[in-house]
């Protein structure tokens, strides 16, 4: 946001406000609130991705744990069926949409260009706009607790179901807005992240020394690119039914239901692995960092990645197996779900051989990491049995199929994402994690997900279907596989991964007051985004540096000795960055703050709440956006050199030419 | 919590072994009672073996990995990127593994889709949050009349049944697990489902398409029979109806029925005061366009969706535990005024909608037309109650 | 000038903001694809109203077909102009583009209330809806491009336009030639091939 | 130090005239007309594969000369046919599952 020139990176610019567009000043503020809210540092935004994922985290797990109570015991009292309708169709949604998406989304925000050796990512004001969106969307959807109760027809709301007469309140009519606006803010965060990684990689860094983490949340990208349209023209034919009186789900008029059920699991299965990949990103850069190792068989790991991107449009009906596709379709899809399996069998072998013949540090991260290897696996392979459409057709729609989601979600995407926060954390914010909580954290997570989830499969295989406000002691059977007791274990076991969870909270804050920094690299890491300051600077790197390995970082400082084939140190962190300092690039001119992204943003669901309340209400909402559309296009993403003074006394600024 | 404990280790050890010996719930998926849902079990069993190897072989190589390689402080590794020849072995022989599952897999699929060797058809409509089933005339099976009911499945064994699934309203999938898996019933849409009992016997099942408020509560129950059994059932469902003997209760009953519920429920042979057949209007009344013919309701065990008994808990556990050379009989014994469960009848004429959640609540109507989706609260007094239970005793 | 370093420009030579356009434009077929496929399953079901064949208006479609065609020509010759900096070119072209955008636009406003006259209405049939869906998607998409045409016009004629002027009218280019090629498949799929 | 874009210099390989472009335009122009006296003349069996080769190939003629996909950089033209295979694959094997074809 302002020119900023050694040696006082840390000052704060100046910038005086100059007008754009006649009406509105720049804004400028360095510190307070305003720093955050007009920001278009992709580091900032990333946190406050995070944050917000984090908060519906805690949403979603509030409303898991009242299904699990719900559920303890037979016939439960917690919840009566409407409400206990609501609260899982939007338990799913916010987990998915809400939680896991953004959270990739934080990841990659703030990691990506650091990892790549950029500065920002291509878009910063579209960047920030991703996340105001993202945030108003959630807000929008949650809106309909208060306004008559939430969406209830179940996260894929399967249509006719989610039909006016059917769902008469206007949950859905809020859900389906709202994912259309949070689709919006993937699709724009897609593209520029996109743009990023073809366009701004550091000098030397091919595609095949990209680092891994940056090519699986390229891989999501693209599958959100291509997934999110399909959703969108869902939701727009849901939308238009339930507001307007098209017919699309109408029977009476000759309406197909499995129109729906294909639009949505054709974005639906892609979906589920742009929750996943991410966190087979991040679980292998840990690995190969705490086994001192590098990844073993890195294209294949890439191509693998690939692969499951590209072969997971082709599966999507594996979830339509029940539905009367008729035998030939069940066939296809069975066969290419079962090819699915191949491909993510690849990264499962090569995270373990990474670890083979390593030197293990078992730190919280790589704890983690390790986890999901073995609990994602459990996941996959119950997946696999999945994709045997026979026996699918015993399985679909019971806890069976719970537990393999949770598996794979929780076992696989969610500890990858708290590998990340470990590994992470100290770059982030400058502090180390306590690894002692750590470590509570991880046994209480684990212990608690598969006592939680474990369970799921038994209860499934006995025959309990998922989607039953209650259950009945009457098919709950008897002695060792009796529902009452599986049940129980379960809701049990959800308490323990709260508490869990809560470690993780607990540590936060802890360590949050303790006034002791980060080491510059703690984990003696490998990749770009460790080469700079813990937290970076708000240009990232002082010089960009120029590639030549893939883990650039660690052959910077080691090299490996000749005779003995040893890897020996040559330089520290902490030189490497002293000679980064010294060499400092002259003049780096960073995008500025802008009002119009959050603007922008804010207008999308004043729309949407026009659409159900009053159309008087989305024309403002329109005008807004017009408004907003103008001045952003009228303001340059960088304000002009004239706009800049160096007028505050001790700073080092300057303009140069 | 000591159970708790020691029934966590027991999983551990082998729930595989013990998945086939236990006294499981009536919904298990693993114990196939008829050759579809065995053909299902032939297909699964091996894969879900499979599956628990390769599950412990990576859980082993993961584990033997920590504890070999975990730092002693040994050097640094030397920085080995991969062995492409161990790589693609150990991606080609997953694929050969699925290779396997997937010839079989198909010749499942296919044996299970077909349809030309069907001996029985029977209709089954799906409906908010309850099942119909309508018996199309067949002679060779002495249905010479429609027959329709609800709730339960009647069907002779060893023949092989097809069902022709569909739906009035929303999707719901029908499934007796014991019998085959599931297929859904799509509104505009008939889809076929093969069944087939090996042995007489009462199977249970339940709707496992997610279909609004009461998709919990709707349930089902397919109902083996003996062929000799089956025809005697028949021949129930089409017996004329029995006008209830003049001044009992049960025809005062009759009255209030003929005032209050045939605007929806249907029971063939019923004559109004003045002589016309009573028809019902559901149609009118009910968004979806149906609901229950009661005609021979005490031929059942259940009612409403099966969410409930019809037969008190004493003798509802006496037909379902009765072995297989009996069990035909005792179901066709039907529901008697000592048997009734008066409770849970009574509390469904009292208020139905407090049973089960339905929208009978006359604010959410706007939106269907003023059109229940459920039975509503009707007001009936304790006394119109009573006599309608001795008029609903006498529809066997 | 000494060695600056946009921190947020290419390192490939590559436009951002074009390969941006081209990703969303990839992005769209995806859209496009899903609108036309539900067109296309449900243009027989007929319950009610008028059928296709019925109420199309061949010449009509052809005619306004042919001027959203041209109007691609006279976009790409705005950006040749912009190539060349030629503003009174510049202005010229966008100006009869967004002119004969608007032109389709009136003949699909017009084209509608035809419809709707001979009992086509939105609820009409499963035709209805997603005839009316998927046309209005493009019209949208029209409606907006020549809105955005007008704006450039506007600020153009203020030379307030941020960044290259070539590079932003290409962008409004691209983005016009994709609703075009749109309404190429539509044309086929929906008019000319009868149901 | 503009918008965000990169302020490239390759301006020069932008392959096409103005009279080029009229060209094209005309042979499009061409093919329309073409494609609306199918509505008049009787085709026989070539209709359908007649109307669906002349849309495609206006779709490839305004992409590659209009849009300059064949100009430019290829990895425009990966992202954009991308996008599209990725539709036409998913869409026909999605209507496929409808029977659509076999109508
Ligand atoms: C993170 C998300 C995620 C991931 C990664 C997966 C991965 C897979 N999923 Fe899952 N799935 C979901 C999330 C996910 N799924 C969700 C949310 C649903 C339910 C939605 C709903 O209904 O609400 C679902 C439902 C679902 C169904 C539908 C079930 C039904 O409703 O009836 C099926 C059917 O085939 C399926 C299959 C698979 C397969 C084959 C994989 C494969 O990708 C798994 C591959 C991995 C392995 C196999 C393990 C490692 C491999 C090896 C060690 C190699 C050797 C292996 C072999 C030789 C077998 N999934
Ligand atoms: C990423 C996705 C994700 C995640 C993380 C989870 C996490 C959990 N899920 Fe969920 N789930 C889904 C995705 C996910 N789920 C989906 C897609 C469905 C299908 C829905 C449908 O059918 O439509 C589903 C459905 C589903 C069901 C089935 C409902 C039904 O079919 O009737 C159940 C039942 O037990 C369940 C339980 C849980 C539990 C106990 C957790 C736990 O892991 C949650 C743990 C988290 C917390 C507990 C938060 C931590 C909170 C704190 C630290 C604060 C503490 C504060 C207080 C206690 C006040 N989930
Ligand atoms: C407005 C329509 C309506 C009226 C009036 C009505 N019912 Fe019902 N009834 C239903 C519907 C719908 C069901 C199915 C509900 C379900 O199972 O979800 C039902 C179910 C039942 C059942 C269970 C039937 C079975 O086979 O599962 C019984 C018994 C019953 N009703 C009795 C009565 C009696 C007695 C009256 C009159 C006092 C009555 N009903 C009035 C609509 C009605
Ligand atoms: Cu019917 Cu669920
Ligand atoms: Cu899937």
């Amino acid at each position: 946001m302002a020119i900023i020139e050694r040696p006082a990176p840390t000052v704060p610019a100046v910038v005086t406000p100059t007008s754009t567009y006649g009406v509105l000043k720049r804004p400028v503020s360095a510190t307070g609130w305003r720093s955050w809210v007009f920001t278009v540092d992709h580091k900032k935004i990333g946190i406050m991705y995070g944050a917000t994922a984090m908060f519906f985290f805690i949403v979603g797990g509030v409303e898991a744990l009242l299904i699990r109570l719900q559920l303890a015991a037979p016939n439960g009292k917690v919840l009566n069926a409407d409400l206990y309708n609501q609260m899982f169709t939007m338990h799913a949604t916010t987990m998915v949409f809400l939680f896991v998406m953004p959270m990739a989304a934080a990841f990659a925000n703030y990691f990506v260009p650091l990892q790549i050796g950029a500065r920002d990512v291509a878009f910063p004001r579209l960047n920030a706009f991703s996340f105001w969106a993202l945030l108003f969307g959630g807000i929008f959807l949650n809106l309909a607790w208060f306004l008559g109760g939430a969406a209830d027809g179940g996260w894929f709301m399967y249509a006719p179901n989610s039909g006016p007469v059917f769902s008469p309140t206007n949950g859905v009519d809020f859900w389906a807005l709202g994912l259309q606006i949070t689709g919006i803010a993937s699709l724009a965060g897609a593209i520029n992240l996109i743009i990023t990684v073809l366009n701004m990689r550091a000098p030397g860094m091919s595609l095949m020394k990209m680092p891994i983490f940056t090519w699986m949340i390229t891989v999501v990208q693209f599958l959100l690119l291509f997934a999110v349209p399909v959703i969108t023209v869902a939701l727009f034919l849901l939308s238009f039914q339930r507001n307007f009186g098209a017919r699309f789900f109408d029977v009476a008029a000759g309406a197909d239901p499995l129109l729906w059920q294909h639009l949505f699991w054709i974005f639906g299965h892609p979906e589920v692995y742009i929750l996943i990949l991410p966190s087979f990103g991040i679980i292998s850069e840990v690995l190969p960092v705490f086994s001192r190792k590098p990844l073993f068989g890195y294209p294949f790991v890439v191509f693998s990645g690939a692969a499951i991107g590209f072969v997971g449009w082709g599966v999507w009906a594996h979830h339509m197996f029940a539905s009367g596709l008729g035998p030939v379709s069940v066939a296809v899809f069975s066969l290419t779900t079962m090819a699915i399996a191949v491909p993510t069998g690849v990264k499962i072998i090569n995270w373990t051989l990474t670890m083979w013949g390593g030197k293990l540090w078992f730190t919280t991260a790589m704890k983690f990491a390790i986890g999901l290897i073995v609990l994602f696996t459990v996941g996959g392979l119950s997946g696999v049995t999945h994709s045997v459409a026979p026996s699918d057709t015993q399985q679909t729609d019971t806890y069976y199929i719970v537990a393999h989601f949770h598996y794979v979600l929780f076992g696989g995407a969610v500890l990858g994402i708290f590998s990340g926060f470990y590994y992470w954390w100290p770059k982030v914010f400058g502090k180390m994690l306590n690894e002692k909580l750590g470590s509570w954290n991880f046994w209480l997570m684990i212990i608690g997900l598969n006592l939680t989830f474990g369970p799921m499969h038994i209860l499934g295989l006995q025959g309990q279907p998922r989607r039953m406000y209650r259950w009945t002691e009457a098919r709950a059977g008897e002695g060792f596989f009796n529902l009452a007791f599986w049940n129980m274990i379960a809701s049990i076991g959800s308490f323990i991964l709260t508490t869990g969870i809560l470690m993780f909270l607990i540590n936060v804050w802890v360590t949050w007051r303790n006034p002791k920094k980060a080491p510059l690299d703690p984990w003696d890491a490998r990749s770009l985004e460790w080469m700079t300051t813990n937290p970076p600077k708000e240009h990232n790197f002082d010089v960009i540096p120029t590639v030549h390995h893939l883990d650039e970082f660690f052959h910077r400082k080691y090299e490996e000795d000749a005779t003995t084939h040893t890897m020996k140190q040559v330089a520290t962190a902490e030189e490497l960055m002293a000679e980064q300092e010294r060499n400092a690039d002259k003049h780096i001119h960073m995008p500025s703050p802008s009002y119009w992204p959050i603007v922008l943003a804010f207008a999308l669901p004043i729309i949407t709440f026009g659409i159900i309340y009053s159309y008087l209400i989305s024309v403002v909402g329109g005008v807004i956006v017009l408004f907003a559309a103008y001045g952003w296009a009228l303001e340059s993403s960088t304000a002009p050199d004239s706009d800049f003074e160096n007028n505050t006394p001790g700073t080092a600024l300057a303009i140069h030419d | 919590m000591h159970k708790t404990l020691k029934s966590a280790v027991v999983v551990f050890v082998g729930s595989l072994v013990a998945a086939s010996c236990a006294t499981n719930a009536p919904q298990d998926t693993w114990q196939p009672k008829g050759p579809n849902a065995k053909l299902i079990d032939d297909l699964q069993q091996p894969v879900f073996a499979v599956a628990g190897i390769i599950g412990l072989i990576v859980a082993a190589a993961v584990t033997y990995t920590v504890i070999k390689y975990r730092d002693r402080g040994q050097p640094i590794p030397e920085q080995t990127h991969g062995k492409p020849a161990l790589e693609i072995t150990l991606t080609v022989i997953p694929a050969l593994i699925l290779a396997v599952v997937a010839v079989f897999t198909f010749g499942a699929i296919f044996k299970l889709a077909k349809t030309d060797d069907t001996e029985m058809i029977i209709n089954v409509t799906g409906q908010q949050w309850w099942w119909e089933y309508d018996y199309p005339v067949q002679n060779e099976f002495g249905i010479t009349s429609p027959i329709i009911s609800s709730g339960q499945l009647v069907m002779p064994v060893g023949t092989k049944v097809l069902l022709r699934e569909t739906s009035r309203d929303v999707i719901h999938s029908y499934w007796i697990p014991a019998l085959n898996g599931k297929r859904d019933a799509v509104p505009g849409r008939v889809q076929t489902l093969r069944l087939e009992a090996d042995e007489p016997g009462i199977y249970a099942g339940q709707c496992t398409e997610f279909c609004g408020l009461s998709h919990a509560n709707m349930r089902m129950e397919a109902v083996a029979l003996s062929k000799e059994d089956f025809a005697k059932w028949v021949a129930n469902q089409q017996a004329p109806y029995v006008v209830p003997a003049k001044d009992s209760l049960a025809q005062q009953g009759e009255t209030v029925f003929l005032n209050q519920c045939v605007r929806c429920h249907q029971v063939n042979g019923l004559m109004r005061a003045d002589g016309t057949p009573a028809i019902a209007a559901p149609d009118e009344n009910v968004w979806s366009g149906a609901a229950p013919n009661l005609s021979h309701l005490m031929s059942r065990n259940t009612f409403a969706g099966a969410a409930f008994d019809l037969l008190s808990k004493k003798c509802r556990d006496e037909v379902w535990g009765a072995p297989s050379n009996v069990v035909g009989a005792k179901y066709l014994a039907g529901v008697t005024e000592d048997c009734l469960n008066q409770k849970d009848l009574r509390a469904w004429l009292r208020n139905a909608p407090e049973m089960k959640p339905m929208y009978a609540n006359p604010a959410d109507l706007e939106i269907s037309n003023g059109k229940y989706r459920g039975m509503p609260y009707l007001a009936l007094s304790e006394d119109d109650i009573n006599k309608l239970v001795a008029y609903l005793l006498t529809l066997k | 000038m000494t060695d600056v370093t946009h921190d947020h420009a290419s390192s490939t030579g590559i436009s951002n903001v074009k390969l941006g356009m081209w990703a969303f434009l990839g992005s769209e077929c995806l859209l496009f694809g899903g609108l036309i496929s539900t067109y296309m399953l449900y243009r027989g079901r007929v319950t009610g109203g008028p059928r296709p064949s019925q109420i199309f208006d061949i010449p009509f479609t052809s005619v306004s077909s042919f001027i959203l065609l041209m109007s691609s020509l006279t976009m790409v010759l705005a950006v040749s102009a912009a190539h060349k900096e030629d503003d009174r070119k510049i202005n010229l072209w966008l100006t009869v583009t967004a002119l004969l955008g608007a032109t389709f636009v009136g003949g699909q406003v017009y084209e509608f209330t035809a419809f709707y006259k001979e009992g086509l209405g939105f609820s009409t049939s499963l035709f209805g809806s997603s005839f009316y869906t998927l046309t209005g998607f493009h019209g949208v998409h029209v409606t907006v491009g020549i809105i955005m045409l007008m704006s450039l016009v506007g600020i153009l004629k203020r030379s307030k336009v941020p960044g290259k002027k070539a590079e932003v009218v290409e962008m409004i280019g691209l983005y016009w030639h994709f609703v075009d090629i749109v309404w190429i498949v539509i044309f086929t799929l929906v008019y000319l091939i009868p149901v | 130090m503009t918008t965000e874009t990169a302020p490239s210099t390759h301006e020069k390989e932008h392959g096409m005239s103005d009279a080029g472009y009229i060209r094209i335009a005309l042979i499009l122009a061409a093919i329309t007309a073409l494609e609306v006296s199918t509505y008049y003349v009787d085709f026989g069996v070539l209709f359908l594969p007649a109307l669906l080769i002349m849309m495609v190939v206006k779709f490839v003629m305004v992409v590659s000369y209009f849009m300059h996909l064949k100009f430019d950089n290829k990895v425009f033209s990966y992202l954009f046919y991308a996008g599209l295979a990725l539709a036409v694959g998913v869409y026909i094997v999605f209507l496929s599952t409808f029977k659509f074809f076999l109508q």
